[in-house]
Formats: C-alpha cells, structure tokens, sequence
C-alpha cells in the first residue's frame, strides 16, 4: 500500500530535513505520526502526496515505485489521495460548498452527482450555516474542519492530515478524529501528523515519532 | 446556493490590469491601423485629385495651322482609354495666364499656346508616360503637363507618413505584447496558490489549462471590445467634431466610416486583427507561464 | 545577516506589471513628443526652403526703362531688413522659362520680364506681404512671387498632421493613465495584507505610505528610464538606418539630436516630463488606494 | 486597564457572533479564553486589538474610551498592545529577523539598539539557525514561535495571542506559555485564547469561556 524505504530530504543546500526514514502501511492501517516542531512531520507527508520528490530512496504508493510513474499517470494517483493541509489551503474564491466539493469536480463528477453527499458532510463537520460562505470569513476551527471536508469527500484510498484538529476544541477533535476512524473502517490507510498526545493515547493507535528527521519507533 | 464557482477568480486586481493593458493595446493599435488607412486614403485622395486633371499646351509655331494641332492632340486623347474627357480652351484662357508675365498689351501681337483641359477617369488611369510620347509624335509643338513635380512632393511626403504609422503600429504591437506578457504573469503569479491546490488535488495539468484559458478569453474578449469601441469613438469624434473646419482629418476619418464595396472584409478583418492578436498573445503567455509553473511541480 | 528588508516587496509581478506599464507608457510617449517635435521641424524645414527663395518679375512696359526698374527693385529689397541677397538674372533666364509656351523663335522679338532671385534670411525673414506693396509703390509693373499657394498647401498638411500627433499623444496619455492607475491598484490589492498588518503593529499612515511611495518611486524611476532609452534608440535608429533613402523622416530625426542653442532646454524637458508625469501619477494613484484601503481599517 | 462593556458585534447583516459580553481584566492579570470553534474568540481578540469596531458596546483600553480616541491617536496605542495572530500572518518577503523586529521598526527604533534583543529572542524561542531565514519555509510551529516572538519583542503593556500553541508539541507549548508568564510578571496583561485545556490547567489562571458569542464565567 505504502513504502517509504530509506528516505532522505534536503532542501535546496540545506541540511537534511529527513535522514534514513523508512516504514511501511498496509491498507486498512491507521497510524500517528507525531515529533517536535521542526521534527519533519509535515515535509514527510509532503513527500507521500508527491508535492516534493525526496533527495534519497523511494516511494511506493498503491504498490507501485513512484519514480516510475509518467507525469502524467500522476494525477490519477493523486486523486486517491486525500489531503488535509497544516495551513488548510482553502481557496478563497469558492464557496465552502465548492472547496469541499473540489477533488470531485477535479475527478471530472457532475455536481448532480455529488451535490447531497457534500451537503450531508458539510453537515455532519458542523459547517451546514456555512456551506455557502467564502473561506475569508471562517474561523480558524472551521476552516480546519472544511479542509478536512475536502480531504475526505472523495473517499480516498489513502488519507494523509497534517496536524487536522490543532485548531478545534478537544470535543470537536474527537469528532473529527472519529471521522477519519469510519473512513479508516471502509478501507481507507490513514496517517495523520499531531501534536495532541491525549487525543492519539484515546485512539490507541501505532504512533510514529520523528525527532530531527530520524524516525524513532 | 452559490455552486460551481470558477476555478480561477473572475474579478481579481491582477486580472483588471490584464483588461486594462489589453484594452490599451487594442485601443493604440486601432488608433494606428485607423491612421495607416486613413492616410493611404488621404493619399489616395490628393493625387486624383491632383492627377484627374491634365493640361495638353499646343504652341503656334510658324509654319503649323495651331487650330490643326489642337484638333490633332484632341483625337488622340479621344482614342485614349482612360481620358473621360477633352476640351480646348479658348484662347482668352491662354491670354489669361500669360497676361501677368507679358502684360497685356503686347499679347495680341504675339503667338500664343493654347491650352486643352484633359479630364482623366479615376479608375481607369490612362499610361501618363505614353500618353506624352505619343501627344508629342503626333503634334510635336504639344506638351503634356501633368502636375506631376506636385504629385511626386505629394507622394514622398505620404510615403514618409505612411512608413512612420507602420512604424508606430510596429512599436505598440512591440510594447503591448511586452506588457501583456507582464500582465499575464502577474495573473498567473497571483493565482499560483490555487493552480498548486489543483495540482496536488489531482487535476489534470489540461484541466488547470482550461481553467485558466477560460479567464484570459473572457479578459480579452472583454478588453478587445473595449479598445476597439474606444478606437472607433474617437474616429467617429475626428469625422463629426471635424467638420467645421475643412483641414481634411475630418474628411479622412469620415471616410473611414464609408467602406467600399470589397475593401470592407479587409478593414473589418485589420480591425479585428487588434483584439485576435491581443487574446492569442495572451493565451500563449498564460499557457507558457502555467506550463514552466506546472513542471516545477513533481 | 539579512536585515531591514524593504518593507513592501521590491519584486513582485504586479510590481513588475507596472514597471511595464509605465515603461510602454512613457516610450510611447516620448515616441509621441517626438513624432510632434519632428513634424514642427519638418514643416519648418520645407517652407523656409520655399520661403527663403523669392522671385520678382518686372515686366517691360513700353513708356518705361526697364534695366531702371529693375534697379529700382534691388534698391528697395537692398534696404530691407531680412533679404540677404537679390541678384538681377539675365535675360537668358527669362527667355528659358518663356521658351516652352512661346517658343524660341518669337522671343527675340518680344518684351520679356526680368527676374530678381531674392534669397531671404531664415532667422528674421522680412514681412512678405509689406514688400509686396512697397515693390509694387515704387515699380508699378514688378510683382513679387512668393510660392505662397506651395505654401498654404503644405501648412494645411503639417497643421492636419500636428494635430493628429498632438491628438495621439493625449491618447496616449489618456490610456497610460487607466493602464498606471490600473496597475497601480494591483500592486496595492497584492500588498494588502501588509499594509494591514503594519496598520495593526501600530505603523502610522504616514509611515505606510512613505514604506509604498518608495517603491512606486523606484518602479517609476525605472520604468522612465527603460522608456525614455527606447525612445532615444528608436530616434537614433530612425535617424542612422534611414541615411541611404533621402526621405525626409531620417533627416528629420537626426535634427532630433541637432539641438540649436535655447530649444534644447525645452526638449529636454518635454522628454522628461513624460517619466515624471508617470511617476506622479503612479504616486498618485498609489496614495488614493492605500488612504481608502487605511479608512476601511479603525 | 482593560474593560469590555456590554458589547455585541455583527458582521455585515449576519447573525450576532458576540453578545452582551463584559468583563474587564487588571493591570497585570492573566487570562485565558477559550470556547469551541466558532464561538467568537478570535473576533473578541479583534475587537481587543481595534482590527474591528463593535456593533453595540463600548471598550476601555488603558483607561480611554476607544471610541473616544482619534484616527491619529490609534497607532501610539496599538503600539502598546501585542498580538499573536490565529494565522501568524508573518510578512513573507522579510525575514524572520526583519518580522520578529517588525514592531520596534514601526515604532521608529534604530536597529542597533534592538538588535541583540531581537536575536536573543529568537534564540529562546529556538529559531536561531533560522533567523535568517524567510517564513514560507518555515514548519508550523515555527511560524507561531515567530509570530509570538513578534508580539512580545516591544515589552507590551497588553498581550493579546489566539491559540498561540495550536501547532506545537507539548513540551513547546509549556515553554512558550513561561514566555507569556515572565512577561506578565513584569506587568504585561495577558489575554490568550486557546483550546489547550491541560496547558490551561497546569497554569492556573482564570479562564474566561465563550460559548456561541454570550460570556459565562
Ligand atoms: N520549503 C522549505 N525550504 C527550506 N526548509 C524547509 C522548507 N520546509 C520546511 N523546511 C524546514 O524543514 C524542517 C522540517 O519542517 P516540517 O515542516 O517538516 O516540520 P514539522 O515536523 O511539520 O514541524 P511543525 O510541527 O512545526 O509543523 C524545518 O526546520 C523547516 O524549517
Ligand atoms: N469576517 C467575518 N465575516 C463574517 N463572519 C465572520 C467573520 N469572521 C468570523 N466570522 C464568524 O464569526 C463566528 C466566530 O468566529 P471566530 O473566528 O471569532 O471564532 P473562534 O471562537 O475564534 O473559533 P475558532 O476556535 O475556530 O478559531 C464564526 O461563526 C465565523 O464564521
Ligand atoms: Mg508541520
Ligand atoms: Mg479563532
């Protein structure tokens, strides 16, 4: 499912951000990934949805080696992908009813297809009096909870959330969380970057830890 | 409920300046297409009206009938395709114009040219040259005078104009491309968050594409009606406001308005040409932009 | 270390935008102030040419001398201030010019005028139309010739051509200004967040919008540089290239670079005046947006 | 020094986010803020640090009525106040050294007599290897060290941080949390909103809580 064997990272003539990581996730897995600020959570998620190639080693993504994918079989791969963005990367723009809806009109779906089920889980995050507001006007929790939106709306095969509940109260963090588990329960390989020890000890779920770009289990 | 936004934003300020900049270039470079017709036509204009009309001068020389050389002159001109007409003045006309170098009294005593009025078709010009040859073999005391020392400073001086609005059309394509190039980065540049979420989210680098095509068509479409209805205002303003005064810019630019049949698919199309080119130009430094943008995205 | 950075970025696409903008702007300009400053010299140039060479003709009259005469006119035109020089021709002169109408073979027997070749002084040309009746007062049968109808012709053409160059370049200007003030804008909307975090850490207006006059300067500053080079080179190129073919634009655009003593200043100016415009205007603009983009912030 | 006085905010035609809410705060107190996403923390702040006027209600910030002050009079009292942002909103074409000193610049100080302060800031927040660097490529949590450090570098008189550990790892957090304590033990009042119900207990501080835009104690 996923392969990470002996990765390093620099960027540009930096020094290494990640150095010798390798683990792998079975489909269906769930896990953590936690470490200190600065540890390399997020650049080493960044590498898994392929916003970054790694200095070093190889992915393997749905079994195969990425390196050895054309430019253009990426974006399929991409769209079974599901990302949640440490700085939410909502867009502007749009709706919050078309930013949840967005990898689904990306993919090519008619909004007749799709139109209850964003709805539904606009809902079901808490956004329904805000469906149809632009993202500007959002509060930092409600952001966070329609990047999530739009992370999971396409039921992706794999989902990767950098740090997804930093700004929601505990209650609604383990609302969300509970989200990713249902997901996780149909299927989907989960890892999610957190900071929040108590909520990762409540899912009793494997914890990676990253220190320095080292990978520690 | 708002659904199905565009992709890209629709009325960013980035975008505006695009519109602006295009409309300027479309606005400039009908002023210069504008101005490269109307003087051609100006041009036009001067020299028929300078070359409609012919003077054939037939001298009394002693030993000649002048009253045969006049008749003489006037049958070739009638067999000339081209001449609409022919008319020998009388010889009160000749008396007339030599009057201020001679004075009048010594003029009845002396042998005086006569003087034929040849009226020329516009449209089917007789050979000028040939003309003259063959008036001066059939009645060598004749000459042909064609005005043609006026026509030549005429057309030197138009020449010169016309190279200098060709050159000035040149110069604001050259700028206008130069700065919807920069507007074009700058809308792309502005959106290069978005076309990175798109990427990542999994669309099609011909998505994002067509995404982004969409928004410089509109623009252009946009800006390329605004220049050319700003061109055509101000020409129709040089053609009404003009009138009073006779100085021929109002003349030229009414005739802009009053196309020929045949003339008028070209002067549509070189109008047209303006806005096509500003869009094009657009789409290929958007496409460009995106394209380097994209490839520095794994 | 790098430290005190410029508090609004130096190089970002709108700000490159503008810099374009107001580059195309002012080359277009300077393009125009040119054009205008080439066709004044232009038409200085040709009718000083006509206007420097007058004729006089005086006619033989039977009851008078006309060599006394003519002696007469040279003392008149000797006594004007602005002639330089007047010369009696020859009688061959006269009976050249008349051959053609007359024939050689009458002439001999006839009374033929005199010409006087008047060359006049092009800095202080004396009042033609004075000296007209004063030669007329004292010699009855001389008339001066002044080409006036060449003339009026050309001044009719020049005056049609000034005014459109003048008209081009209020257009210019008009559209530069939506294209600045445009451009302007954008550069302000991309800052936006900036200024609003600088107006929330305290930073006064004042110190804002001194932090943004600083870049529209910059950018100003650059943008008339580059436009006011392009200009020069276009100039220069049109005055060197153009050498081989006597066509009167090169000539004329070498006399760009020809500045007589007292012009020069004024040439000057009116090429500097363009950037200077631009960045006042820019300024202008710039300070606008940013008091409504400070009023909207308590 | 700081008091709220029966104030309501709307914005634009939408519904009520804040209600009658009035409380006041000491010279030198130390509050928190908290409530779930969307309660209105973030606008409370806004109106706090003037970004935003209030619908009803007046507010007294060191003994004036705002409302009272003049345009020109602002500036010198915003200067007094130091603000962590939800989002950071760090200027991205100035370093970390120019952001963190950005207040002293606005406020007219020579960089000769801030500069060692600003560098042992940066130091304690641990962003040395990073001062030079420019924040699009900083991690999460760095960005927040920046932006806190940005907000206590002039030694305000009233702090005002929203959630200003939601992106770092516990141990940071406590650390960052001793930053504010210090300070406040010179006499800056603290007001800071956050989710963090352990790090609010371990402090001991009075806790304001916000719940859909009305006060309870
Ligand atoms: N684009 C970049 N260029 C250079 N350095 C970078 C870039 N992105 C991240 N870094 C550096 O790489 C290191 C790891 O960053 P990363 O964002 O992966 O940390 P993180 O574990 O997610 O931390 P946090 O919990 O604070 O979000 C940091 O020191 C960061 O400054
Ligand atoms: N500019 C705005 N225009 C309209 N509504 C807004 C605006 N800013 C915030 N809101 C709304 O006001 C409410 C309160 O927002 P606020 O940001 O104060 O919440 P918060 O308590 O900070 O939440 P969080 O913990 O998620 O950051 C939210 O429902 C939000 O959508
Ligand atoms: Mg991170
Ligand atoms: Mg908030």
């Amino acid at each position: 499912m996923l392969r990470v064997d002996n990765i390093g990272l620099r960027y540009g003539s930096g020094p290494e951000v990640l150095k010798h990581v390798t683990f792998h996730m079975k489909a269906g897995d769930f896990m953590f990934l936690t470490g200190p600020s600065g540890a390399g959570k997020s650049s080493l998620l960044r590498l898994l949805f392929l916003a970054q190639r790694p200095s070093k080693g190889t992915i393997k993504l749905f079994g195969t080696n990425v390196e050895h994918l054309d430019r253009s079989e990426l974006p399929r791969v991409r769209r079974r992908i599901g990302l949640v963005f440490q700085d939410f990367r909502l867009l502007d723009h749009l709706s919050v009813f078309d930013n949840v809806a967005l990898p689904l009109r990306v993919a090519g779906e008619r909004l007749s297809s799709y139109r209850q089920n964003v709805l539904d889980l606009i809902d079901w995050v808490g956004l329904a009096p805000k469906a149809e507001v632009f993202p500007d006007t959002l509060s930092g929790g409600e952001k966070q909870r329609a990047a999530i939106a739009r992370a999971v709306i396409a039921k992706p095969d794999l989902l990767l959330a950098d740090e997804p509940t930093g700004n929601v109260d505990p209650v609604l963090a383990r609302r969300l969380l509970h989200l990713f588990a249902a997901l996780n329960q149909q299927g989907t390989t989960v890892l999610i970057a957190s900071h929040d020890e108590s909520l990762m000890q409540a899912m009793q779920k494997p914890i990676l830890r990253l220190q320095d770009g080292v990978l520690r289990r | 409920m708002s659904m199905q936004g565009p992709m890209f934003p629709k009325d960013a300020a980035p975008l505006r300046t695009l519109v602006a900049a295009m409309a300027v270039m479309c606005f400039l470079a009908v002023l210069a297409v504008g101005a490269i017709i109307l003087i051609d036509r100006a041009v036009t204009h001067w020299s028929r009206g300078l070359a409609t009309e012919l003077t054939v001068q037939v001298r009394e020389v002693s030993n000649r009938d002048v009253e045969q050389d006049v008749a003489a002159v006037l049958a070739v001109l009638k067999e000339t395709a081209g001449v609409r007409e022919a008319e020998a003045l009388p010889r009160a006309a000749s008396e007339e114009l030599l009057a201020p170098w001679i004075g009048a009294e010594g003029l009845d005593k002396l042998p005086v040219p006569r003087l034929i009025r040849v009226l020329i078709d516009d449209k089917t010009p007789p050979d000028i040259a040939a003309l003259e040859q063959q008036i001066a073999a059939a009645v060598p005391p004749a000459r042909l005078d064609s005005h043609r020392r006026w026509e030549a400073e005429l057309r030197r001086m138009a020449g010169t104009l016309s190279i200098l609005s060709w050159l000035v059309l040149a110069l604001i394509a050259l700028s206008a491309i130069a700065m919807v190039v920069s507007a074009s980065r700058a809308v792309l540049a502005a959106n290069q968050s978005i076309v990175e979420v798109l990427h990542l989210v999994g669309a099609e680098d011909r998505f994002i594409a067509r995404a982004i095509d969409r928004r410089f068509l509109s623009a252009g479409f946009y800006a390329g009606l605004i220049g050319l209805a700003g061109g055509v205002v101000v020409f129709a303003l040089l053609g009404f406001l003009g009138g009073a005064e006779a100085n021929g810019v109002a003349e030229a630019a009414r005739s802009l308005f009053y196309i020929p049949r045949g003339e008028g698919r070209y002067l549509l199309l070189s109008f047209l040409a303006v806005p096509l080119a500003a869009i094009i130009i657009a789409l290929l430094t958007s496409r460009m932009t995106l394209m380097r943008m994209l490839s520095s995205m794994p």
